[in-house]
């Protein structure tokens, strides 16, 4: 589960942490009340709050001048008019797809403006199945670019979850990213917050990027980005608070509901698939007989008809949906229980497209009865056999 | 010849009287496998009845269930805010195989579970979040459906699977089976980001497994695991290796199902992944259609 | 530190362990409207808060019949004649010396007795260096006693620290105490409520006994005792709010002030040493040469002139002393400095009682000459050469 | 010869820039000790004089001190509060041994200080609340006075003492070094309920080093340490031991003043120790006059 950055920065600064001044608004107005109420006579910072990550570099769409999702404002009249803008044009960054995102937030931060920037995190090393702190002078752009290109710039420690970042771990990393000494306390306590939002709140990612050291030499969190394990968020209510619905996608809700695991994507195959690991295979088959899916659908292991019934809803509310692929390998699950509801689904939803079914295991006989006995009735309904030959198949159709 | 459970393995179900627990019980014991036994806390003392009219104790707790029925192993049916608890249980309570089944447990519980099992060296776990796993025609415990299987004869070997998905694994059990093979063991070992036994730990016991005579691995996107199995497989391993790598056209930044599988723009990417197994000389399959042919393809390969 | 059992038990049942309801009171007119509140037509009890144990088996000093510190009352009149029995009378208990405890603080208590009674605590194992979790079915006695005679029935579970207790752990030690399946869940509270006041408050013992289990079969923590870790008090301010000084020693608080080391006994030898093995060791030479000492008293390495005088006239306040007995192992401190301290001491303080001095170590000479050189004008000190020629003389010259 | 410390124990003090850290580094280096910088965070960087003029380099972290001087222990003079942060940084940083002077540590954080050690078995504690290390006429690591010690001559042997307290340790030293004795090592493991060295481990260590003829032991009323290791001494230990109890006549249930000195009414009293001592043939000292002599009749007796 993603957070804004205002979130984060005050669930950070709860922890401790060195935080900017900000004022979160809704309208230009309350941008233009936070400017004069944090400017200072020099100035102040609106940021667009979206889930999307490059909103610095990003474009409001349909706008006539240059301008992303953050923006300094020397006066509170310019204050109004980005607000007024970014309230009004979506945003396109390069983590928001095409499409872009609608801002319906803003912070209006006091003026930090950065010396020099760093880049501390808190993730998962799943190599060795331990949380670790990474961190790098080189702050302020993509860390997984640094990573790639100079993984010696980036400090790494491995952290005990039974203890959280131990204060002496803490203060090393500081001195050994170079901070005076005036810096390290706070240094220190950015870390240990970091620590402690990643512990004590269930986060999969704590990153601060960049940790600034602004021109006055304060150390502060210039912008911060949490994740929270969505397994755990059931045992932190003020965590599920801080959920806005609106960032995301609605259909995806939709899935979720229905205990269905979708995600959409941009081609014109609808998949309906058992099991998450065959559902990804299942798009790498179309995608490898030149088709592209529309969508990754894991119905799970003890899909209800009901539910597989919405799962063909869900899938033809997409408009780009020409064809669609039904792969299911019955487990302990009986093939023919989804034959039945794949008729109920015909029924109950009509088929205007081709529906591809690729049916194998427990049961897989009497399934192939009940779709045979249905042929004239649902006339889009295409039994293959192989799973090659179904994935030819529905590539074909959706041409 | 198998590794980790056989025909001897005496397994309980912790969370034997919740639905699933019963049901997957129920299909265990069908299959053959020597369940001997349950833990439900609270309900200690009770006898619980397979549909085949057998019955098996049910305990408060893991210890007494290992101290009165031998117990070795345990299949774990416990709900994921429960279930790091209930690992640490049986580990505590000296079982030497828990297979959890369980998938969404929380990572920082995992976490914990995991340093708490480093303390117990004898002990393994298999999973989370995985359809458990089978020595056929001796010993199931987990969710897979058993008929598909082909057992290995006496004698004779089979094909050693270790995989991060279930209904793939299954895909592959079929396909292997139809072309005539049959499995030494089938290790589903977890779609979670944190799992307690990986890639390796199994290619260096098949490896040294007799009735091992060549491993699919069937990995996904997320993490570096399969670049770190090829990399072991290259030193290591001598017999012929397939793998899959699903998710290749799966889009960044996004949770594909498992929590495990989600790739970055440069990290955990299925095209990484199958440069490093294709570096190691390992067969990788094209698609999920491809994988019974794969692993014929690696043994014809080391047959030359 | 000690805490009253009020204390403890509103700490327990902040972390979440049911706890009797009880209202704290210092007059026995609070005591009948507390009567009225829980009594519930079926009485309450009243019990004194002092820090020592054994209350219910004790004595109310100089009162005319049969009463302890704990007292079920079937009404309200009863309950404030026992209310002012107690606040105006000490009570004596093993645990309080024979001068007894003055009472000041009451609760009265809802009844909740017991139907069986266990015992629960959790200490630090020094053995290993880890806290364990004692728990046995023989509760309400003195713990200390069943582990001598009855090992086999107490259970013990260690603790890693960076954990706490393990719910798993805490449920088979419920099981294994033969708790029904409707109490394991407030067994498992009291034991997780244990656990995180131990951790989280640096408690040093905590300890509820008994655990009981009411005649309706509910699971209470019916009394319970909490002492905290000195060295780790500095960091829990609520902790240190819950010191009652009134229980304490006053002389020992005055000592602390002055960074002296002090413990009052019953004897008639006044000690002053450096280093607590040493202090101790000179109480046991005392003893061991037939005489008695009246303190315990480390001044510590690095004790100032000050505070050594002080020192003395602390042990000088204690009537019983009959002579002092100092001795110093001058380690890095100069035994120079302990004898200007002890002419110092004289001049402001006046010895009218004999002073035996043993001084060894660093600069030995030099503090011989400087008492040499006040002989005449204060005869009270003594100063021996050998540390059992001390112990004999002082012996001698106390009787 | 001698244990754990001799002439070649690199030293660094941590907190080298505080009163107490400054002042023993002096003395330590005018006994002869090999210090070769200190630690103080936000001082890095700067050079630390001892008053004979000679200056050690100061360093941020541990790290880079163990990095630019080649250190191998380290003596440990941080605040209590941050003092168990320290221990864990030190032995995280490859300090083979580390001494810590510092009192009033909470229990709880050194608990924990504790299995952080237990990672890093390499690495030895001695104290925390202890006088330190000395090995007479080689290395001193602690705030002992140096003068009353006896150096062993090479090719000699003298008698190594083990305690948990400090003024009893100099009187033991003293009577034993007036009465001709010379001392291999002297270790103060401390006085705390939780410690990183315990007598059972000197022991083995003193049992093992030949410049070791005979051990005296100081323990005092708490725990049952006293206890493990008379029983330790009657099982492993062939060279004459003797020891002293101080506490006889501590009342029950109060701390005197060390944090680990509190007895019960029955148990970690002087009475059960010095029984468990005199069982298992060890010559205890009747009070603190008779330590030296106790030794004495200790290695008196093992002559027979």
């Amino acid at each position: 589960m993603k957070v804004h950055e205002y979130q984060a920065k005050e669930l950070l600064a709860a922890y401790g942490a060195p935080v900017p001044k900000h004022v979160v608004c809704k309208t230009a107005d309350e941008v233009g009340a936070a400017f004069d109420q944090l400017s200072n006579g020099g100035g102040a910072v609106v940021k667009a709050q979206v889930h999307a990550g490059g909103r610095g570099a990003g474009q409001l769409m349909g706008y006539a001048d240059k301008l992303g999702g953050v923006k300094f404002v020397p006066t509170k009249e310019k204050a109004k008019t980005v607000a007024e803008a970014m309230l009004k044009h979506s945003l396109k960054t390069k983590q928001t797809g095409p499409e872009g995102q609608k801002i319906s937030t803003l912070i209006v931060q006091a003026d930090a403006e950065p010396a020099k920037e760093f880049y501390v995190g808190m993730v998962l090393d799943r190599s060795v199945g331990l949380p670790m702190v990474m961190a790098s002078a080189e702050g302020g752009m993509d860390i997984e670019e640094v990573a790639a290109k100079h993984p010696e710039k980036i400090l790494k420690v491995h952290v005990a979850p039974e203890t959280g970042l131990l204060p002496f771990q803490a203060q090393k990393l500081a001195f050994d990213l170079g901070f005076s000494n005036e810096q390290i306390g706070s240094v220190v306590k950015i870390l240990m917050a970091l620590s402690k939002v990643y512990f004590e709140k269930d986060a999969s990612i704590v990153e601060v990027n960049p940790l600034a050291v602004t021109k006055k030499g304060d150390v502060v969190v210039l912008d911060a980005k949490i994740d929270f394990d969505d397994n755990a968020t059931f045992r932190h209510k003020d965590v599920q608070a801080l959920r806005d619905m609106g960032e995301e996608n609605p259909t995806e809700i939709r899935a979720a509901k229905a205990s269905l695991n979708y995600i959409q994507l941009d081609g014109n195959i609808g998949c309906l698939v058992n099991g998450a690991g065959l559902a990804m295979a299942t798009m790498d088959i179309v995608n490898h007989h030149g088709g592209s899916p529309a969508n990754f659908l894991d119905v799970g292991g003890g899909v209800t008809a009901e539910n597989a019934v919405e799962a063909f809803r869900i899938i033809l509310s997409d408009d780009k949906v020409k064809a669609i692929f039904v792969n299911v390998f019955g487990g302990i699950a009986s093939c023919a229980r989804i034959a039945e509801a794949l008729v109920k689904a015909g029924r109950e939803v009509g088929f205007k497209i081709p529906v591809v079914v690729r049916l194998e295991g427990n049961e897989v006989e009497k399934a192939r009865e009940i779709l045979n006995s249905v042929k004239d009735e649902l006339p889009a309904i295409r039994v293959a056999k192989g799973l090659t030959e179904a994935a030819k198949l529905v590539v074909e159709l959706a041409k | 010849m198998s590794i980790l459970v056989d025909k001897n393995t005496r397994v309980i179900t912790q969370g034997i009287t919740g639905s699933e627990g019963s049901k997957h019980t129920n299909l265990s014991l069908e299959y053959g496998s020597n369940f001997v036994g349950g833990v439900t806390p609270k309900k200690g003392g009770m006898m619980w009845k397979a549909t085949s009219g057998k019955e098996l104790p049910v305990f408060n707790t893991v210890a007494e269930a290992v101290a009165k029925t031998g117990a070795d192993a345990s299949m774990l049916f416990v709900p994921p805010g429960l279930a790091a608890d209930a690992i640490m249980e049986a580990a505590d309570a000296g079982i030497k195989l828990i297979v959890a089944i369980t998938e969404g447990i929380p990572v920082l519980d995992m976490a914990k579970a995991k340093r708490f099992l480093q303390t117990k060296p004898d002990c393994r776990l298999i999973g989370p979040n995985c359809p458990g796993i089978i020595t056929p025609g001796q010993c199931k415990i987990g969710i897979m459906p058993g008929y598909i299987h082909k057992p290995t004869e006496p004698g004779k070997t089979g094909i050693g699977i270790i995989s991060r998905s279930g209904t793939l694994t299954y895909e592959a059990v079929f396909q292997l089976s139809s072309m005539g093979y049959s499995q030494s063991t089938c290790v589903g070992i977890g779609g979670d980001p944190i799992i307690g036994t990986n890639q390796i730990d199994l290619l260096k016991m098949f490896e040294e497994d007799p009735g091992t005579e060549a491993i699919l691995m069937i990995g996904e996107i997320g993490g570096d695991a399969e670049e770190r199995a090829a990399a072991y497989v290259a030193q290591h391993v001598k017999k012929p290796v397939a793998a899959f790598i699903a998710g290749k056209t799966a889009p960044p930044g996004r949770r594909m199902g498992h929590a495990g599988a989600i790739a970055s723009t440069s990290a955990g990417t299925a095209k990484e992944k199958v440069a490093a197994l294709e570096k190691a000389g390992i067969a990788v399959a094209a698609t999920p259609a491809d994988l019974g042919d794969a692993v014929q393809r690696a043994i014809a390969a080391k047959k030359k």
